[in-house]
C-alpha cells in the first residue's frame, strides 16, 4: 500500500498530480467527503436513520440555535423531521456515493463486457450490441430510470420496497449508463485487437476469452477510468434528479438528492439550512469528481504531453 | 527430399463488398480483394528465406498464414511434412513463433517483461522458474530487465524481448515480419546481428520480410520478390542482385538509393501500384514495364525456372538478352 | 378586471358528468350550475331551483321550483326539459355522477318551471348530492351530438368535454388543458346583482410545482392560489400586498389499519398484531397530532379522534376527542396483547396526495419506534399507492376522506360498510360488523332526523371503539391571494369567483 | 445513398417495435389508471367493468398488438385523463417542447462551441480556466435545483422575468408559438436556461477536448509552417474538423434535451411534451405515455439520421457504405 | 566566391523545461545552406532533427523554445521576430514538408481551396491569379491535369500524388528555403525516387536551399550535397556526402556507416554500436557519445567535445576524429 503509493507519487503521473492545484483540491475534496461518508456512523452525532430516535418537536431548528421546544442545538439544524442536518448530510453523502459508485460498477461491468465483446468478436455481434446501445439511447437515462423504477416498484412487494428502493436505483441508473462505457471500450478494443501484442497472444495459443481479459482489457483501462469518474459526478446528480421526480431514495434514508428535494420546499419560508447545506455537500462532491475527471482525461491523454 | 517449409499455390482473398443491401440495389458486384495469389515455395531447414515487396504486396498476409494466424483460401502449407491448416496440432509441433514490426505494439504495455517472456510456457503448461533470465541474457539483456515493464526500453531492446518471447516457445520457425523496419540502423545492426548468432546457435529457420532490399540481401539465403500478392521472381541474393531477372525486380533494385549513387542518373520508375481490387489482367506489373507486350496484358506468366532463378515473364529471355547485350 | 389563478391540478374534461373529481367541478361551477349548491359558508343555495321540498303526500318526491329568467350562454333559456334532460344524462351509464344520485328514480317535469324527483325509497338529503350535478341546455346538447356522456374507456371523443354553454357567471374564452384556460363574465347571468362578480375575466393556470406556485404569487404574476404548501404560509403572509386565508377543510386525514386475521405481509408468530384492539388502541395512544399539527403542518390542521371533518353531520366534540400521547400506557397495551417488543409492519402511504402525506408517515414511524414497532415507510405515488389499498395489498395505509354531502351516511357506506360489490368500497381494513352494516342501510333511508341522528351516534360509538382506522387530523385549507380580495374559504376547497369581492 | 436510407428505415422501424414492446411490458407496472378515472363514489363492480372495457384485462401482447393496429392507422387512441385523442393533445403540446428544445438548443450549441473554441484555443489562460470551472458547476447541481434557483432569484428576489408558463401564444397554423410576443419571448428565458446549460456544457467540452486534438494535428502544424493566420487556422482548418464528433454528441444531446425537458416542463410549468407525459404517468395515462415514448423514439431515430446525413455534407471522406450500417 | 547563405543557424539550443529539469534537444547546432544546395540531416530517432528543423521556422510546441543562438534567413535575423511577422516568413520565405502526406492535408479541404488560401496569404493576388498560380504549381510537381485535380480531396489521391500535392503547397509563394521532414518515409521505394528527383530538380531549376531530414542515409546519399550528422542534439560530424559516407571522421558516424548492411556487402555480421541514444534528459557530460564510442577517453567523459572548426577538416565534433588514408 505504502509502496504503491510512493510508486504513484514518484511516477510521471504522480508528477504531474502534484503540480496540479485543482487535482490536488478536488482529490482531497472527494477524499474528506468519501471519508466523511464512509465514517459517518463515527463521525454523526446522531443516527437519522433510525426513526425511533427522532424527536418531532426539534423539527426545523436552525444551525446552532436551541430548539424552542427540546432546547437541542444543532451545528447545522435539524430538518422538517427533526432530524440533525450534519447527520443526515453525512449519512446522505453515504447513499449517494454508495448509489453512485454501484451504479457505476453495475454500468462499467455491463458495459466494459459488452464493449469488449463487439470490438473484439465484430460483425453480427458487434452489430447487434451496437444497435442496442441505440435502442438505449433512444430512451434517454432519466426515462430508463423512471420505467425501471416504476416497474421495481410493481414488482417488488410493498414490505421490501425500502430496501430494495437503492438497489433499484442502482439498476435504473447502471442500466441507462452502460452505453458510454460500451462504445469507448468497443473502441479500443478494435484499435487493441490489431495491435501485435494480441497476435503473438492469438499465436502461443490464448484463448479469446483470455486475450480480451488478460490482454486487452488492462490497456483500455484509462479511458474506462476516465469515464467512470464522470460517470460517477453524473450518476449522483442522476439521483438527485430522479428523486426530484418522486423516485429516488426512500425519504427515510434519504441520499443528498432526496435531502435537497425535500430542503427545496423550504426555500421560500426561511429554512434554508435544510436546502443550503446539502446542495452544497452535492455541489462540492460533483465538482470535486467532475474535475477530477477532467484532470484524469488530461493526464492519462498520451498525446497531451 | 520435401523442404521443411512447403507452401503451394497458396491464396487469400478478402471479401470488401459493400453490404448486401446496397449491391442489389446499386447493382454492383461482390468485390474481393486478392491479397496473394498462387504462391508457392520452399524453405530449408536452418535457411532464411526473405520475402520483398512495396507496402500491399501481401508480404505480411503470407507471414500471417504461415503462422497459422490467418487460413488461406486457397493453397497449402506444409510444415515439417504436416499441414498447418488440415492438422492443428502441426502448428505446436513444428513450434512456428513470430516477430513484427513495431516493438512499440508487439509488447503488452501492462506487463512486467517476465510475464511476457512466459507466456508461451505458461499456456502450454511448462515450467517457467528462471526462464526469463535465461532468455533475457540469451537476447544480450540483463536478469534484471525481468521486473521492468516494457516502457522502459528502447525499441531495440524491446525487439529482442520480442526475440526472447518467441525463444521461449522453442520454434524452429521464427517468421520475422519487418523486425527492424522501425528501429534506427544503429539498433538494426544490433537485431540482425543478434538473429544472425541464434539461427547459428540454434538452427532456427527463419522466414524474413521485409520491405528493405539491403536487408534482405544482408540476411537471406533465398529472396522472393511478390507485387501485389504475385511472387514475381525468386533467387538467392547474389543472382537477384547481380542478374535481376524480372523488369519489377530491375526496377526495385534501380529505384533503390545506393550509397555511392549521387552521379548516378536513373530512369524513374514509372507509377504507383495499383489498386489490389482490380488488378491488371495478364501479369500484375505489365502497366509499368517497359518491356510489356499484348501478351503480357492478356495472360498471367507462370514462375519458371530461368537461368538458375524462378521468374514468371513471358519475355525473361528476351530481357536477359538485351541486358546483357 | 382579471383574476389570474392557479392551483396544482386542471380540470380533467369540460362534461360536468364525465367526471366525479374537485378540480373538474370547480373549473366548470364558474361556467355551468347546479339546481342546489353549498354557498361558502357551508349551507345550501338555491342556485337554479329555488324552492325545494318533500312532495307533501309522497316521501319519495322531492319537488324543485325552477328560477324563472335563466338562459344559458347561448341565449337558450333555463327551463324543467334542461333539468330532466341533464338529470337524465348524469345517471346515464357512461355517467361518473350516477353513484351520487343512485337513489333517484325518475326525474319528470311537473311545468316549465317545476320538476319532481322521484327516489327510490326516501331519502332525506337528496338536495345535498345535487349539488354538483349542473344542468346542461338540452338542445345544445342534441345539436352537437352529445347527448351520451363522455365514455373515455371507449375511446369517445365529445363535443362538450371541451366546450361549455352554462348557465354559470363565466363564460368560456378558450381552454388548453394543464396550461391556460380563461373564462370571462357572462352578461346575461342571473346572478348579475345577486353576487358580488368582481372579476370580468378569469385566467386558470394549473401550476403543478409548489415551489414555482409559490413563486408565482411573490412575484405578482398570480392573484390568487390554492393549495399555498403549509410552509410557505408565513412567508406569503409577510410578503406586502398578500394574505393567506384559511378554513378547516371537509377532509379528514387517518390510518387505515388490516384487522383481519392475516397479515397481508405474513403473520407475526401466527397472528396479526393489528387483529387485537389493543394494538391499535396502543397505535392510536402513541400517535403525538399535537406534534404532527405543530411540526409538519405548521399549525395547519385540526388533531382529530374521529374520521369526520367538523363540518359533517354526526360530528361532536366528544367524538373528535383523542387521547394525549402515553408511550408508557401504549407499551404496556401492546405487552398486554403480546407484543412487549414489538413488531415490524409496513406502512404505506401515499408522497404526492394529501398535504405532506409523506412527511406525516415519516414522523408517525418514528413515533411508532418509540413503542418497538418497527415501521417501515412505503411512500408512492397515487398512481400506484390507490390501486395498492384497493387491491387490499396493504396492512396499514394513510387514507384521507372528504365528505361531499355532509352527512355520516358517505363515510359508513364507503369506509365502515363490509366490502362487497356496492358497499364499503373504500374498506380496505376488511372491518366488518354485520349489525353496523345494517345499521348503514337503515340510516339511508331514515326521513325522521331525529332518529336519524341517534342512531349516527350510536354507530359513531361503535366506530370509535372498534378503532379500524386511527384519525390522525383534518386539513387546513390555505388560499392566498392579493391583499384587496375579499374570499371566504371553502371546506370542500371549491373556490368560486363570483363570490369574490374586492375592496 | 438509398440502401443507407432504406437500412436506416428498415433499423428504425425495429427501435421502435422494440421501444413499443418494453414500453407496454412497463406500463402495467406503472399503476392502474382505472382509480383516477374513477370517482371516489365507484364500487368494485365500477373497477371492473371498467377494467374489461380499457382492455386492461388482457395480456400486455394483445394491447400491444392493438395499439399498434391502430396507429398504424393514425390512430393513437385517446387519452384516459383528458378524453381526447393523443393525436390532438401531442399536436396540442409539442409547438411548447419543440420550441424551447430549439431555443436551449441553440443556445448550448453556440454558447458551447464558442465557449469550447475559446477554451481550446487559450488552453492555459485564466478566462478558459473560470469558463471550465464555472461549466462545471452547471453540471453539479441537479436541473430542477438550477430551475428553482433560478426562479427565486430572477422571478422572485428580482421580479424580472416569468417564473411559470409560455407566456402569450399566437396562433400560426395548427402551431401555437411563442416566439412572436414579448411575453412568450421572455418566458421563454429561463426555462430555456435551464434546459440548454447542461447541454452547452456538454458541447462545450467535447469541443475543447476535440479541438485540442485537432489542433495537435499533422495538418494544422503543416497549415502553421504555411504561414495561415491564426484566425484561419482556428476556424477554417480546426473547428471544421471538430465538428464531425461534435454533431454525433450533439445529435445524442438533442434527444435528451426532449427527455430533460421533463424536469424543465414541470419546474417551469411549460405546457409541452414533458409535462403532458409526468402528468400521463401520474394518471397511468397509457395512451398518452405509449405515443410519447413512440414519438420520441421516432425523433431520436430521425436525429440520428440526419446527423448521419450531416457527415456526408461536411466530410468528403465518407462514402455512403462507409457509415455504420 | 560563394554566394551567402540561404540560411544560417548559429549556435542553436532548444530547451525544454521539465520535471527533471530543463533537457535540451537541440544543443548548440550551428551550420549554413547555400542557395540551390542540399543539405541532410541525418541521425537515429531522437537526435533532434525535427526539433532543428521546427526551430528554424519558429514552430516549436510550447514548452520548448529556442533557448539561445540565431537563425539568419537570406541576411536576416528570424528567430526573434514577432509571432506575426515569422508567421508572414512561413510559407513565404521557408516552404515545409513533412513526413506523413496523408495527414498534412487537410481531410475537409479540396486542395484547391489549400493551394489557393496560401498563395493569397502571402501574394497579392485574386482569386483567378491565385487559381492559375495553384494549377501552375501542382503541374511542376508533375501532377497530370492539374486543373480539375483542384477540386479533388486529398483522400482522393495517391500517397505519391499526395506527396506531391504537399511540396506543390511548400512552394507554391516560391520560398527560398524548403525544409523536408522526412518527405519520403512513409513512401514506396519506387516512389520515394520519384519524389527525391523532384526535389532535386526544383531545388536545381530554382535554387531553392533544402534542408532535408531523414534518418535513411540512401536517400542522403541519393540526393544531398553536404550532410550533417546529429547526435544527441549536437553536430556530429558535417561534411560534403562522399567524404562522410566514405571516410566518416566521427566514430559515430564511421559507426553508422558500418551499421548499414548495404556498405558491408558480404560480411557475415554488421558492425554495430553497443547501446542506444540517450535521451535529451539523460545526457552524459563530455561527449554524448561517450559510453558507445570504441575511442572514448577520459577526455571525452569530462570535456564537452570541440566544435567543427575545431576540426582540421572541419568536419568532426571529436577529440579523437577517424584518420583515413586519402
Ligand atoms: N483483413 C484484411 N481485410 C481486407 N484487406 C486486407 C486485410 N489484410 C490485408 N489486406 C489487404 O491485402 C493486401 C496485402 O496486405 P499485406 O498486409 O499482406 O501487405 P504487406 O506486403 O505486408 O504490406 P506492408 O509492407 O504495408 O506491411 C493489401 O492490399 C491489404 O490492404
Ligand atoms: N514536446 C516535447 N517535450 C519533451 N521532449 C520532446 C518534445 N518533443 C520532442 N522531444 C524530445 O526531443 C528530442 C528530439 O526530437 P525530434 O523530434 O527532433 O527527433 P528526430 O531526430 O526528429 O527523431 P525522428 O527521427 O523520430 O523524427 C527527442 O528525444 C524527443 O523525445
Ligand atoms: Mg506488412
Ligand atoms: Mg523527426
Amino acid at each position: 500500500m505504502i509502496r504503491s503509493f510512493s510508486a504513484f507519487w514518484h511516477s510521471d503521473f504522480g508528477w504531474k498530480f502534484r503540480h496540479s492545484p485543482t487535482a490536488i483540491l478536488s482529490a482531497l475534496v472527494t477524499l474528506l467527503l468519501v471519508g466523511a461518508a464512509i465514517a459517518a456512523p463515527l463521525i454523526a452525532p446522531f443516527d437519522p436513520f433510525n426513526s425511533a430516535s427522532l424527536n418531532l418537536m426539534n423539527g426545523f431548528s436552525a444551525p446552532m440555535t436551541p430548539n424552542a421546544f427540546t432546547g437541542q442545538v444543532f451545528l447545522l439544524g435539524a430538518d422538517d423531521q427533526g432530524r440533525d442536518v450534519f447527520s443526515t448530510i453525512l449519512y446522505g453523502l453515504r447513499v449517494s456515493l454508495f448509489v453512485g459508485v454501484s451504479a457505476v460498477l453495475f454500468a462499467m461491468v455491463l458495459g466494459v463486457t459488452l464493449g469488449l465483446i463487439a470490438g473484439y468478436v465484430g460483425g453480427r455481434v458487434d452489430g447487434f450490441i451496437m444497435r442496442v446501445a441505440d435502442i438505449q439511447l433512444t430512451f434517454p437515462a432519466i426515462l430508463v430510470a423512471m420505467l425501471i423504477f416504476g416497474i421495481a416498484k410493481g414488482i417488488i412487494a410493498p414490505q421490501y420496497r425500502d430496501q430494495m428502493a437503492i438497489w433499484v436505483l442502482i439498476i435504473a441508473i447502471g442500466l441507462s449508463d452502460w452505453v458510454p462505457f460500451a462504445r469507448v471500450v468497443r473502441g479500443a478494443t478494435m484499435v487493441e485487437k490489431n495491435r501485435d501484442y494480441v497476435q503473438a497472444a492469438r499465436l502461443i495459443g490464448r484463448k479469446p476469452v483470455a486475450i480480451m481479459v488478460l490482454h486487452i482489457l488492462p490497456n483500455v483501462l484509462n479511458p474506462i477510468l476516465v469515464i467512470a469518474t464522470i460517470s460517477l459526478a453524473l450518476a449522483i446528480i442522476a439521483e438527485a434528479t430522479l428523486s426530484f421526480l418522486g423516485v429516488g431514495a426512500p425519504p427515510t434514508q434519504p441520499s443528498l438528492g432526496t435531502l435537497i428535494r425535500i430542503g427545496q420546499t423550504f426555500l421560500f419560508s426561511g429554512e434554508w439550512w435544510i436546502l443550503l447545506f446539502p446542495a452544497a455537500t452535492l455541489l462540492a462532491l460533483a465538482l470535486a469528481v467532475n474535475s477530477l475527471g477532467d484532470w484524469l482525461r488530461d493526464a492519462l491523454n498520451p498525446r497531451l504531453k | 527430399m520435401t523442404a521443411f517449409v512447403e507452401v503451394s499455390h497458396l491464396g487469400r482473398s478478402f471479401d470488401v463488398s459493400k453490404p448486401w443491401l446496397n449491391r442489389v440495389i446499386e447493382r454492383l458486384p461482390r468485390r474481393n480483394l486478392v491479397a496473394v495469389s498462387d504462391v508457392s515455395f520452399q524453405i530449408e531447414e536452418g535457411a532464411v528465406y526473405a520475402l520483398v515487396g512495396e507496402s500491399g504486396s501481401g508480404k505480411s498476409t503470407i507471414g500471417r498464414m504461415l503462422a497459422g494466424l490467418m487460413t488461406p483460401s486457397e493453397g497449402q502449407v506444409r510444415v515439417a511434412g504436416a499441414d498447418l491448416h488440415a492438422d492443428p496440432s502441426a502448428r505446436k509441433a513444428a513450434g512456428i513463433q513470430m516477430i513484427f514490426q513495431d516493438p512499440y505494439a508487439s509488447l503488452n504495455p501492462r506487463w512486467r517483461v517476465r510475464r511476457i517472456i512466459c507466456e508461451p510456457v505458461v499456456v502450454a503448461g511448462g515450467e517457467t522458474a528462471g526462464l526469463a533470465e535465461r532468455l533475457l541474457e540469451q537476447v544480450g539483456l540483463s536478469a534484471e530487465d525481468a521486473e521492468k515493464f516494457p516502457h522502459e526500453f528502447s525499441g531495440g531492446q524491446r525487439q529482442r524481448i520480442c526475440i526472447a518471447r518467441a525463444l521461449a516457445a522453442n520454434p524452429r520457425l521464427i517468421i520475422c515480419d519487418e523486425p527492424t523496419s522501425a528501429l534506427d540502423v544503429s539498433v538494426q545492426a544490433q537485431v540482425l546481428n543478434l538473429m544472425s548468432d541464434l539461427r547459428d546457435e540454434l538452427g532456427l529457420t527463419y522466414m524474413f520480410i521485409s520491405h528493405d532490399l539491403t536487408v534482405v540481401r544482408h540476411m537471406a539465403d533465398r529472396i522472393g520478390v511478390l507485387y501485389l500478392g504475385r511472387l514475381m521472381e525468386e533467387a538467392t541474393p547474389a543472382q537477384l542482385f547481380a542478374r535481376p531477372r524480372h523488369p519489377y525486380t530491375q526496377m526495385l533494385l534501380a529505384a533503390a538509393p545506393l550509397m555511392d549513387g549521387r552521379t548516378r542518373e536513373i530512369d524513374l520508375p514509372k507509377g504507383e501500384v495499383p489498386d489490389p481490387i482490380s488488378p491488371p489482367p495478364g501479369c500484375a506489373f505489365n502497366p509499368r514495364c517497359p518491356f510489356a507486350v499484348d501478351l503480357c496484358r492478356k495472360e498471367r506468366p507462370e514462375l519458371r525456372e530461368f537461368g538458375g532463378s524462378r521468374v514468371a515473364c513471358h519475355r525473361a529471355e528476351e530481357i536477359a538478352a538485351q541486358s546483357a547485350a | 378586471e382579471t383574476l389570474r389563478w392557479a392551483l396544482a391540478g386542471d380540470a380533467l374534461t369540460l362534461d360536468p358528468h364525465a367526471q366525479n373529481e374537485g378540480v373538474t367541478i370547480m373549473l366548470q361551477s364558474q361556467m355551468m350550475e347546479p339546481l342546489v349548491s353549498r354557498a361558502p359558508t357551508g349551507e345550501l343555495e338555491a342556485t337554479l331551483a329555488t324552492e325545494w321540498a318533500v312532495k307533501a303526500d309522497d316521501p319519495n318526491v322531492w319537488v324543485f321550483k325552477l328560477r324563472e329568467g335563466v338562459t344559458f350562454h347561448d341565449g337558450a333559456t333555463f327551463d324543467s326539459e334542461d333539468v330532466v334532460f341533464s338529470m337524465d344524462r348524469a345517471r346515464s351509464e357512461a355517467s361518473q355522477m350516477k353513484g351520487i344520485i343512485a337513489s333517484v328514480a325518475e326525474v319528470r317535469a311537473t311545468g316549465p318551471y317545476e320538476v319532481e324527483i322521484v327516489t327510490n325509497g326516501p331519502n332525506p338529503i337528496l338536495p345535498a348530492a345535487l349539488t354538483s350535478i349542473m344542468m346542461l341546455d338540452k338542445g345544445w346538447t342534441e345539436a352537437n351530438n352529445a347527448v351520451t356522456v363522455q365514455n373515455v374507456a371507449a375511446g369517445e371523443v365529445t363535443f362538450s368535454s371541451t366546450n361549455v354553454n352554462g348557465t354559470g357567471p363565466y363564460t368560456l374564452v378558450s381552454r388548453e388543458a394543464d396550461a391556460r384556460t380563461v373564462m370571462r363574465a357572462f352578461d346575461g347571468y342571473w346572478g348579475k346583482d345577486t353576487f358580488p362578480l368582481a372579476y370580468s375575466e378569469i385566467i386558470f393556470t394549473p401550476i403543478q410545482n409548489a415551489s414555482t406556485r409559490v413563486a408565482a404569487l411573490l412575484s405578482g404574476e398570480l392573484d390568487f392560489i390554492q393549495d399555498v404548501p403549509v410552509q410557505d404560509i408565513d412567508r406569503v403572509k409577510g410578503t406586502a400586498g398578500l394574505k393567506v386565508e384559511s378554513s378547516s377543510e371537509n377532509r379528514s386525514v387517518f390510518f387505515g389499519l388490516n384487522v383481519s386475521d392475516t397479515l397481508v405481509a405474513g403473520n407475526i408468530d401466527g397472528k396479526n398484531p393489528l387483529a387485537d384492539v389493543r394494538v391499535r388502541q396502543a397505535i392510536n395512544m402513541t400517535i403525538n397530532r399535537d406534534a404532527i399539527r405543530d411540526v409538519v403542518m405548521r399549525g395547519q390542521s385540526v388533531p382529530a379522534g374521529i374520521i369526520m371533518p367538523p363540518f359533517v353531520n354526526g360530528w361532536t366534540e366528544e367524538l373528535n376527542a383523542y387521547p394525549a400521547p402515553d408511550n408508557e400506557a401504549a407499551k404496556a397495551l401492546l405487552a398486554e396483547a403480546g407484543y412487549p417488543n414489538g413488531f415490524p409492519i409496513t406502512l404505506d402511504c401515499p408522497n404526492d396526495r394529501y398535504i405532506n402525506d409523506e412527511a406525516i408517515c415519516q414522523a408517525t414511524v418514528g413515533m411508532l419506534g418509540q413503542i418497538g414497532i418497527q415501521a417501515r415507510l412505503n411512500a408512492t405515488s397515487k398512481a400506484l399507492f390507490f390501486p395498492q389499498v384497493n387491491a387490499m395489498e396493504t396492512d396499514f395505509y394513510m387514507l384521507g376522506w372528504g365528505v361531499p354531502s355532509y352527512d355520516s351516511e358517505y363515510i359508513f357506506n364507503f369506509l365502515y360498510h363490509t366490502r362487497d360489490e356496492s358497499y364499503g368500497s373504500w374498506n380496505s381494513t376488511r372491518y366488518s360488523n354485520a349489525e353496523l352494516d345494517a345499521q348503514i342501510k337503515a340510516i339511508a333511508a331514515e326521513v325522521d332526523l331525529p332518529k336519524r341522528d341517534a342512531m349516527i351516534a350510536q354507530m359513531w360509538e361503535t366506530a370509535k371503539n372498534d378503532l379500524a382506522y386511527i384519525p390522525i387530523h383534518h386539513q387546513m385549507l390555505n388560499w392566498a391571494m392579493k391583499d384587496g380580495l375579499t374570499v371566504t374559504v371553502d371546506p370542500d376547497n371549491q373556490a368560486r369567483v363570483k363570490y369574490f369581492a374586492l375592496n | 445513398m438509398l440502401a443507407f436510407l432504406i437500412r436506416r428505415l428498415f433499423q428504425s422501424v425495429v427501435v421502435l417495435l422494440v421501444v413499443g414492446a418494453v414500453s407496454f411490458g412497463m406500463f402495467r407496472f406503472i399503476g392502474d389508471p382505472v382509480n383516477n378515472m374513477l370517482g371516489q363514489e365507484r364500487t368494485q363492480a365500477d373497477i371492473a367493468d371498467l377494467r374489461e372495457r380499457l382492455g386492461l384485462d388482457r395480456s400486455v401482447f394483445v394491447q400491444y398488438a392493438v395499439f399498434l393496429r391502430n396507429a398504424a392507422q393514425g390512430d393513437f387512441g385517446v387519452s384516459y385523463r383528458q378524453g381526447r385523442p393523443v393525436a390532438d393533445i401531442i399536436a396540442e403540446r409539442a409547438p411548447a417542447t419543440l420550441e424551447l428544445a430549439a431555443v436551449s438548443g441553440v443556445m448550448a450549441l453556440v454558447f458551447g462551441i464558442g465557449l469550447g473554441v475559446i477554451t481550446a484555443i487559450k488552453r492555459d489562460s485564466l478566462v478558459s480556466s473560470t469558463i471550465m470551472t464555472l461549466s462545471l458547476v452547471g453540471v453539479s447541481l441537479p436541473t430542477f435545483l438550477i430551475g428553482i434557483l433560478l426562479i427565486y432569484v430572477l422571478s422572485v428576489q428580482l421580479e424580472w422575468l416569468p417564473s411559470f408558463g409560455r407566456g402569450e401564444t399566437v396562433r400560426v397554423g395548427g402551431w401555437t408559438t411563442g416566439f412572436l410576443t414579448q411575453s412568450g419571448l421572455v418566458a421563454l428565458i429561463l426555462p430555456a436556461i435551464t434546459l440548454g446549460l447542461y447541454q452547452m456544457t456538454l458541447i462545450m467540452r467535447i469541443v475543447r477536448s476535440e479541438m485540442l486534438e485537432v489542433l495537435r494535428q499533422d495538418y494544422i502544424r503543416f497549415a502553421r509552417a504555411r504561414g495561415l493566420r491564426e484566425r484561419s487556422i482556428n476556424f477554417r482548418h480546426a473547428l471544421k474538423n471538430t465538428l464531425v464528433p461534435v454533431i454525433t454528441v450533439t445529435g445524442l444531446q438533442m434527444g435528451s434535451i426532449i427527455a430533460f425537458s421533463i424536469i424543465t416542463e414541470t419546474v417551469f410549468q411549460w405546457p409541452g411534451m414533458g409535462l403532458l407525459f409526468i402528468n400521463a404517468v401520474q394518471f397511468v395515462d397509457i395512451p398518452v405515455m405509449a405515443a410519447y415514448l413512440m414519438l420520441i423514439s421516432v425523433l431520436f431515430v430521425s436525429i440520428n439520421l440526419v446527423v448521419d446525413l450531416l457527415y456526408f455534407a461536411i466530410d468528403p471522406r465518407l462514402s455512403i457504405e462507409r457509415v455504420k450500417a | 566566391m560563394t554566394p551567402p547563405p540561404v540560411l544560417s543557424v548559429r549556435n542553436l539550443v532548444v530547451a525544454i523545461p521539465s520535471r527533471a529539469g530543463i533537457s535540451r534537444p537541440v544543443n548548440g547546432i550551428s551550420y549554413d545552406i547555400a542557395p540551390g544546395e542540399i543539405l541532410g540531416v541525418v541521425g537515429e530517432s531522437g537526435a533532434g532533427k525535427s526539433m532543428a528543423g521546427n526551430a528554424i521556422i519558429g514552430l516549436l510546441d510550447r514548452p520548448a523554445h529556442i533557448a539561445s543562438g540565431e537563425v539568419w534567413l537570406n541576411g536576416n535575423r528570424i528567430d526573434n521576430l514577432p509571432p506575426d511577422d515569422l508567421r508572414r516568413i512561413r510559407g513565404r520565405q521557408i516552404g515545409m514538408v513533412f513526413q506523413d502526406p496523408l495527414t498534412s492535408l487537410n481531410p475537409l479541404l479540396q486542395i484547391g481551396d489549400q493551394l489557393t488560401e496560401t498563395i493569397r496569404e502571402h501574394l497579392p493576388m485574386s482569386a483567378a491569379q491565385a487559381r492559375d498560380r495553384a494549377v501552375a504549381a501542382l503541374e511542376e510537381v508533375g501532377i497530370p491535369a492539374a486543373a480539375e485535380r483542384l477540386n479533388s480531396y486529398p483522400h482522393e489521391f495517391s500517397g505519391g500524388m499526395r506527396q506531391r500535392v504537399v511540396i506543390a503547397l511548400a512552394l507554391c509563394a516560391e520560398p527560398s528555403l524548403v525544409i523536408a521532414d522526412e518527405p519520403t518515409t512513409a513512401l514506396d521505394v519506387s516512389v520515394q525516387a520519384q519524389i527525391i528527383a523532384l526535389l532535386r530538380r526544383l531545388c536545381r531549376d530554382r535554387g531553392t536551399a533544402v534542408m532535408l531530414v531523414t534518418h535513411d542515409m540512401g536517400v542522403i546519399a541519393e540526393a544531398a550535397d553536404r550532410v550533417a550528422v546529429m547526435y544527441a542534439g549536437r553536430l556530429a560530424e558535417l561534411g560534403p556526402v562522399r567524404s562522410v559516407i566514405h571516410a566518416p571522421r566521427h566514430p559515430y558516424a564511421d559507426g553508422l556507416m558500418g551499421a548499414m548492411p548495404s556498405l558491408s556487402i558480404g560480411q557475415r555480421r554488421l558492425r554495430q554500436i553497443p547501446g542506444a541514444m540517450p535521451r535529451p534528459s539523460r545526457i552524459p557530460p563530455g561527449c554524448a557519445f561517450n559510453p558507445r564510442c570504441p575511442r572514448a577517453a577520459d577526455k571525452c567523459r569530462v570535456d564537452p567535445p570541440p566544435t567543427l572548426a575545431d576540426d582540421p577538416q572541419g568536419r568532426a565534433a571529436c577529440w579523437f576524429p577517424m584518420e583515413h588514408p586519402a
